[in-house]
């Protein structure tokens, strides 16, 4: 173990690179900054590599007492964990980010940020690192916060707008606007993600006050111990389902994650499609010791799963942005993932985890290179027949599309089959929303290909294929969306599931008990709703009816749910924010108020001192009588 | 033997119409005649207990209270001589320099 | 133990104001680099009694017949206060002879100030802790008066109002301690073996509460802050040593808590719970402010809502989260008043509606952002270190409360971000003045603390290492859970 | 006896009357003389016989002549006519009086004598000057001086009060100058209720002394 290099170096590196590239920017002229950056993240990947190879029993490495007594009895120290499931991450995380930084440098490479740019996304490698090899939940919070963190400033990258010095007030006006909603985009991505981290907070500190520790080897070991109620584990363990909720985008804090797009592309692909997103899953998955323990709380998190997956699918049908399409394939994909680690096949989750990074990813990385054919254009509306002037992109994205769509030998179709398999096996309703996800999938995806790749181009400006820098990372996936399937293929078509025995050893598996017959029954019904879903995209291509999908503007405005958000949410806080804010101006005037309207009757008593004396001489007189008289009363009623 | 109450209620009576005269009388010299009503009538009630008790402290008490209202009177009027010569008035409600 | 070090604490609170003093004798030209000199000095002594492991407690009778001692030491939590006190202190000095036209008063009365609040931090006598509570009130006073705005004057009868209210009613409940427990001295040694107990000890608690509750502040004595901090000087430097100025926390952990043991547990639920309003309330209002000086003076109402619940919650976690918080508070909180100070001096008005600042300014939005960042609490830094120790803590003594405090997490993030998008991010408006970005001080200003902010966030073991036996020994004597 | 003190008590109270509604200033006066003397008769039913004495002496005579001097002296006969500034005094003075009048009677007559009044009267023996001057050089030495020091002083008091500003060797008068700018007429505007008589003796000396 001695020999291998240390755990740190993965989250270290790319974070030297963070702080080189933002202390020194002068040093990097060019692109350099961008070389150094990648190469950073190319040698965590290959740390990540060798860690990955010689895997022995979990590897646990603690650094310096860090939280005031969180352990058992003892400070919480830094530490770093590594079993099959991190290691697994990690690689994905440094791989498909190594291959996203190569796609940055020529993309990126005219902005005039360009060295920040690289900085931001190697601190948001590090982060993710940290978020995923943390041994303790606290450390995995860092994580947590610093994606979020970086996230919101890569979402706001361009927070003043790309041509805010332009000539024309016209295009300053728009790139103004544009500005805004960069912003906006950002600040309400990272306000989303802390409402996940309040309650992801809530969980760790339950989990405390359960068990007495946060670090999680501790406490994986006490809670097959203990004999805890079962009501603690449960609320632990659905504080820790809105934290996911909250990172992964998905319902009901999902309406930030469409808004992201306004990141440029590449961070669209890392972030918004590959890594950050994905850590919800990570946190459910690392913590399969406390939902084994909780089934309602899964059953949470799987209906959680299943309805995002509908709504995803629902609200990318009718979208003209190619990105926001994509977004929402997110969206959907990510409620496949939460449906298969809420029923309790992590593997499966884990697996789809996988093959999604390759093909969404690879399908971003497309779109990017489209956006930056079309200098800029986004609407799928102003595109179409480009299969024609990008031969290569269009070969990577139908792989991709492929891929997702479910057709088999594409990853896709393993990792989702493997999923509804799981789904049939436990609760019918999820099942079937899982297939008619498939199937809306299969058809959207259809439309994007079609929109975008076939019929005429429907643009202004002539877009060129792109350079070979950008086509070295769309090959690469494209091969791994296409291969990665053959990494599990399940035991009724002849495979080993490979990856689950591997992911077995951190995760305790559940035997698959359904007959061999249903399987394929399984598999032909997932076959079938992709191939019906891109037969009706094609049909509608023919018909030339794609410009606008099903569900039109219930669709296009994701149902509605950023309107409602803004009005039962945003609105009356503002509101009370203003009200709390004239109630605490007015405790002052208040007290002014008292002091000015005690004078009052004081003046009263100024009448009074009139200076005559028989006026006093008077009052003296009603005095002495009142008192005499009170006087001579009390000694009649006592009958002297 | 006259017994002492009634005394005491008539200096009582006394006192009260000597208040009463302090506060309608409107020039100075009235309000002192009505204050010496009033002494008088302390000193009747002086005298009375002093039977009742049968210890003469109460007469010795009136015959102070005399002198001393004797020496009043002198001061008293000297001052409304020295009031008079500077305001030309009597009335008291013009002396009201100390207004409040 | 030679008697150097005996002597130690007392350098540190006194080399201040012997500076203050030396200042206006001192000729123009010199006025700045003496200032920055005695600064230094105080932060090398406080380094100095950091490195020898905290001060023994240096006791000498100063007024034998009241029984009043002169008991001072400098260690655990009070020699972290005292050393970001001295570090704070310093920056505002770097600041302030640039920025303020003529820095010679300011100058002296940041130095006097440092002297009452180091002397607070080590004072171990309750009349000394008084003395220095009070003299620590006149240079602010005076930094008000002197170089406020138009409206000073209201803002500084009602910040002289509050803290006399407050601390008269300290002084009767020190008094009372004194003579009901039948202690022979004021001395904390002393008090501690003679305690009140009963009815009486919960009515000395309110009245040294009271005091606390507006240094704290807590909600219903806050209402001075706000104002305060609006009316100060538009280059935040005695926002920073208002900010250093809200010992509440302290005083109630050093002081409140041995001395008043049952009382504290007895009034915990209703004290957590103003607590955790404050923070929630503040945060929200924050959210609507315009002003910047205004939105920060209710962020730091905020946290110290926050270092209330973790005091109040009387849990091991929490209080030494508190005690963290309010410790590292004082950093980025002094910091970002500065800076707001260097946005005031580059475009002249305070409003957070003014945009596109980092466009020009990179450097200046970059370093604001990171210290907003350290102030919303984000992991990595010193801020969340302490917060997630108090929730934490807190959430050991009442779920709800520390649910109605962590709401205000977010609420942090909304304000924070909403202010800092209005005027960094966004375009620039058309024909709005060219900032300039930050100059050679000006980098050492924000980035010291930062950097501070940073080592303290990721490696924290030193200032663990330095309060948590403190805290520990407060609190097993209380047998707090 | 009964008989005497009802005649005298009504006498007296009669007197107080007039006192105290009499328009004219010497009505008032006289009779405040008769009630005077109805006092000292009540001293004699009490056995007072030697205050009785010097009630009429120093008091009816003495005290009532001064009084009626300064009246004459300062023509204080005419009544006040202008209206009361102090508003409600009347009705209030009434109302008041009447008050404590009755609460002092009921009061009386909750008084129990501590002996019994003829072992009383006889101890005084008859209040005669023997017993007062006895008492008064005994026990009550003391007050006796203070107060013939106070009459001292009362007199001096009276006579320098009303001592005339004797013409300085200078011309220069006691009093400050009047300020210059000061409007003479204002002050020529005859005060209402003057004495005329008192006004032709001072008017003539106005010349060289500035009142």
């Amino acid at each position: 173990m001695d020999s291998l290099p240390a755990l740190y170096l993965l989250p270290l590196l790319p974070l030297l690179g963070f702080a080189v590239l933002m202390v020194l920017p002068r040093l990097f002229p060019g692109k350099t900054g961008g070389w150094l950056a990648t190469g950073m993240v190319g040698a965590a990947f290959i740390v990540a590599v060798i860690r990955y190879l010689n895997q022995g029993a979990p590897a646990h490495e603690t650094l310096w007492a860090w939280l005031p007594n969180m352990a058992l009895n003892a400070n919480l120290s830094v530490g770093f964990w590594l079993d099959q499931l991190s290691a697994l991450m990690a690689l994905i995380i440094t791989g498909v980010g190594f291959l996203i930084h190569l796609y940055s440098i020529s993309y990126m490479g005219h902005d005039p940020k360009f060295t920040r740019f690289f900085a931001f996304l190697n601190f948001f490698v590090a982060m993710m690192l940290i978020l995923v090899l943390a041994d303790s939940y606290p450390l995995m919070f860092v994580g947590w916060e610093g994606v979020g963190m970086a996230s919101y400033l890569l979402i706001g990258f361009w927070f003043n707008g790309r041509n805010s010095e332009a000539g024309d007030a016209q295009v300053r006006a728009a790139s103004d606007a544009e500005a805004i909603s960069n912003s906006n985009a950002a600040r309400k991505a990272f306000i989303m993600n802390r409402i996940g981290d309040l309650g992801f907070m809530l969980g760790m500190f339950l989990l405390f006050k359960l068990y007495g520790t946060l670090s999680i080897p501790e406490l994986a070991e006490r809670v097959e111990g203990a004999q805890v109620a079962q009501a603690g584990i449960e609320l632990a363990c659905l504080f820790l389902l809105v934290g996911a909720v909250g990172k992964s985008g998905q319902l009901p804090l999902t309406t930030w994650l469409p808004d992201a797009m306004a990141g440029p592309t590449p961070v669209s692909a890392l972030i918004h499609a590959a890594t950050m997103v994905t850590a919800g899953v990570y946190l459910v998955a690392r913590s399969h010791f406390l939902y084994d323990l909780a089934p309602n709380a899964s059953t949470w998190v799987a209906w959680v799963g299943g309805l995002t997956a509908l709504y995803g699918a629902l609200s990318a049908l009718n979208q003209s942005d190619i990105k926001k399409i994509l977004a929402y394939s997110t969206v959907s994909q990510l409620g496949y993932m939460f449906l298969a680690v809420g029923l309790h096949a992590y593997s499966a989750g884990v697996f789809h985890l996988l093959t999604h990074a390759f093909f969404k990813a690879l399908l971003f990385l497309a779109a990017g290179a489209v956006i930056h054919a079309l200098h800029e254009e986004q609407d799928v509306r102003k595109m179409g027949g480009l299969h024609r002037f990008m031969p290569f992109t269009h070969l990577v994205s139908v792989a991709g599309v492929l891929a997702i769509a479910g057709i088999p030998i594409w990853s896709g179709f393993f990792s989702k089959d493997a999923i509804l398999a799981a789904a049939y096996e436990q609760s019918l309703p999820l099942y079937l929303i899982g297939l008619g996800v498939a199937l809306l999938t299969a058809f959207y995806m259809g439309r994007w290909y079609f929109l975008v790749w076939r019929g005429a181009y429907r643009g202004h400006g002539h877009p060129h294929e792109a350079d070979t820098l950008t086509k070295i990372p769309l090959g690469v996936l494209a091969a791994l969306a296409t291969l990665a399937g053959f990494l599990n293929i399940p035991t009724f078509l002849g495979g080993k599931h490979a990856f689950d025995d591997y992911i077995g050893r951190a995760i305790p598996l559940h035997a698959h008990e359904i007959p061999v017959a249903t399987e394929w029954l399984l598999t032909v019904f997932a076959v079938l709703a992709g191939v019906i879903g891109l037969g009706w995209a094609f049909l509608a291509h023919r018909r030339g009816a794609l410009a606008t999908g099903p569900l039109g503007e219930l669709s296009r405005n994701s149902l509605y749910l950023d309107a409602l958000y803004d009005n039962v949410v945003s609105a009356p806080s503002r509101a009370i924010a203003g009200a709390l804010d004239t109630v605490d101006r007015g405790t002052d005037d208040a007290l002014n108020g008292v002091a000015r309207n005690a004078s009052g009757p004081g003046g009263l008593f100024t009448l009074w001192q009139s200076g005559f004396v028989r006026a006093y001489a008077v009052s003296m007189l009603l005095g002495t009588a009142a008192i005499i008289g009170y006087w001579a009363l009390k000694t009649i009623g006592s009958g002297a | 033997m006259v017994p002492t109450t009634s005394y005491l209620a008539l200096s009582g009576i006394l006192f009260a119409l000597g208040m009463i005269g302090v506060l309608t009388r409107r020039t100075a010299i009235m309000v002192f005649l009505s204050v010496e009503l009033m002494l008088n009538a302390a000193n009747l009630a002086l005298v009375a207990f002093a039977r009742s008790w049968g210890d003469p402290t109460g007469q010795t008490a009136v015959f102070i209270v005399m002198t001393l209202a004797a020496a009043e009177v002198a001061i008293g009027l000297a001052i409304i001589v020295a009031i008079f010569r500077k305001r030309e008035t009597t009335n008291v409600d013009d002396l009201a320099a100390l207004k409040g | 133990m030679n008697s150097f070090t005996d002597w130690l604490p007392t350098l540190m609170i006194f080399l201040p104001l012997a500076g203050s003093l030396l200042l206006l004798v001192t000729p123009k030209t010199f006025r700045d680099e003496v200032a920055g000199f005695i600064a230094a000095l105080t932060l090398g002594a406080g380094l100095a009694i950091w490195r020898g492991g905290g001060s023994e407690l240096f006791r000498w009778d100063w007024i034998p017949p009241l029984g009043i001692t002169y008991s001072v030491q400098l260690g655990g939590v009070s020699l972290a206060l005292a050393l970001v006190t001295a570090l704070m202190s310093f920056i505002a000095i770097l600041y302030a002879a640039r920025r303020i036209p003529n820095p010679g008063p300011m100058l002296s009365l940041i130095l006097a100030m440092e002297t009452g609040l180091i002397g607070i931090f080590a004072a171990q006598d309750l009349m000394l802790f008084y003395v220095f509570f009070e003299d620590a009130l006149i240079p602010a006073l005076l930094m008000l008066a002197m170089y406020g705005k138009n409206g000073r004057m209201a803002a500084l009868v009602k910040f002289a109002a509050y803290t006399l209210f407050g601390s008269l009613l300290m002084l009767v409940s020190i008094i009372g301690v004194r003579y009901l427990g039948g202690s022979p001295s004021f001395a904390m040694t002393d008090l501690k073996q003679h305690l009140v107990t009963g009815s009486a000890q919960t009515w000395l608690y309110l009245g040294f509460l009271t005091a606390m509750a507006v240094k704290l502040p807590m909600w219903p004595l806050h209402a001075w802050l706000p104002d305060f901090h609006e009316q100060n000087h538009d280059s935040g430097v005695p926002d920073v040593m208002g900010t250093l100025y809200k010992v509440g926390g302290y005083g109630i952990f050093t002081f409140a808590i041995p001395l008043f043991p049952d009382a504290s547990l007895e009034l915990r639920p209703i004290l957590m719970g103003l607590a955790a309003f404050t923070a929630l309330y503040a945060a929200w209002i924050a959210f609507r402010q315009t002003d910047w000086k205004r939105l920060l003076a209710y962020a730091g109402l905020s946290h110290m809502g926050f270092v209330a619940l973790g005091v109040f919650s009387l849990n091991e976690t929490a209080v030494i989260g508190a005690m963290y918080l309010l410790a590292f508070q004082n950093l980025y909180t002094g910091a970002l008043f500065l800076s707001v100070g260097m946005l005031q001096e580059r475009i002249g008005s305070l409003d957070t509606r003014v945009g596109g600042v980092m466009t020009q300014a990179g450097a200046l939005g970059g370093l604001t952002m990171a210290l907003w960042f350290a102030s919303i609490a984000v992991p990595g830094l010193a801020g969340f270190i302490g917060e997630f120790s108090i929730l934490l803590g807190a959430y050991q003594v009442s779920p709800w409360l520390t649910f109605i405090a962590g709401i205000t997490t977010i609420a942090a993030a909304a304000y924070a971000l909403t202010a800092f998008q209005h005027t960094f991010w966004q375009a620039r408006p058309a024909g709005s003045v060219t900032v300039r970005d930050l100059v050679h001080t000006e980098w050492l200003i924000l980035g010291i603390p930062l950097a501070i902010l940073v080592l303290f966030g990721v490696y924290s073991t030193p200032a663990l290492n330095l309060m948590q036996p403190a805290v520990r020994a407060v609190l097993s004597a209380l047998g707090g859970n | 006896m009964m008989l005497a003190f009802i005649l005298l008590g009504a006498l007296a109270i009669v007197g107080g009357v007039i006192t105290i509604a009499a328009k004219n200033a010497v009505h008032a006066s006289l009779g405040l003389v008769g009630t005077l003397l109805c006092v000292a008769g009540l001293f004699a039913t009490l056995n007072a016989s030697f205050l009785a004495a010097t009630q009429v002496i120093v008091y009816a005579g003495a005290v009532m002549v001064l009084f009626l001097f300064v009246i004459m002296l300062l023509n204080a006969n005419q009544p006040v006519t202008e209206r009361d500034p102090v508003p409600y005094v009347r009705e209030l003075a009434g109302i008041g009086g009447t008050l404590l009048a009755g609460a002092f009677v009921v009061l009386a007559f909750t008084f129990k004598d501590p002996r019994p009044l003829a072992e009383g009267a006889e101890a005084l023996r008859g209040g005669s000057a023997l017993v007062m001057g006895e008492t008064l050089l005994t026990r009550f030495l003391l007050p006796f001086e203070a107060v013939s020091i106070l009459l001292l002083v009362a007199i001096v008091g009276a006579v320098a009060l009303v001592q005339r500003p004797a013409a300085q060797p200078d011309g220069v008068p006691d009093e400050l100058e009047e300020p210059v700018g000061a409007p003479q007429e204002e002050r020529r505007q005859v005060p209402r209720g003057a004495a005329p008589a008192l006004m032709q003796t001072r008017g003539a000396q106005d010349g060289e002394v500035r009142a």
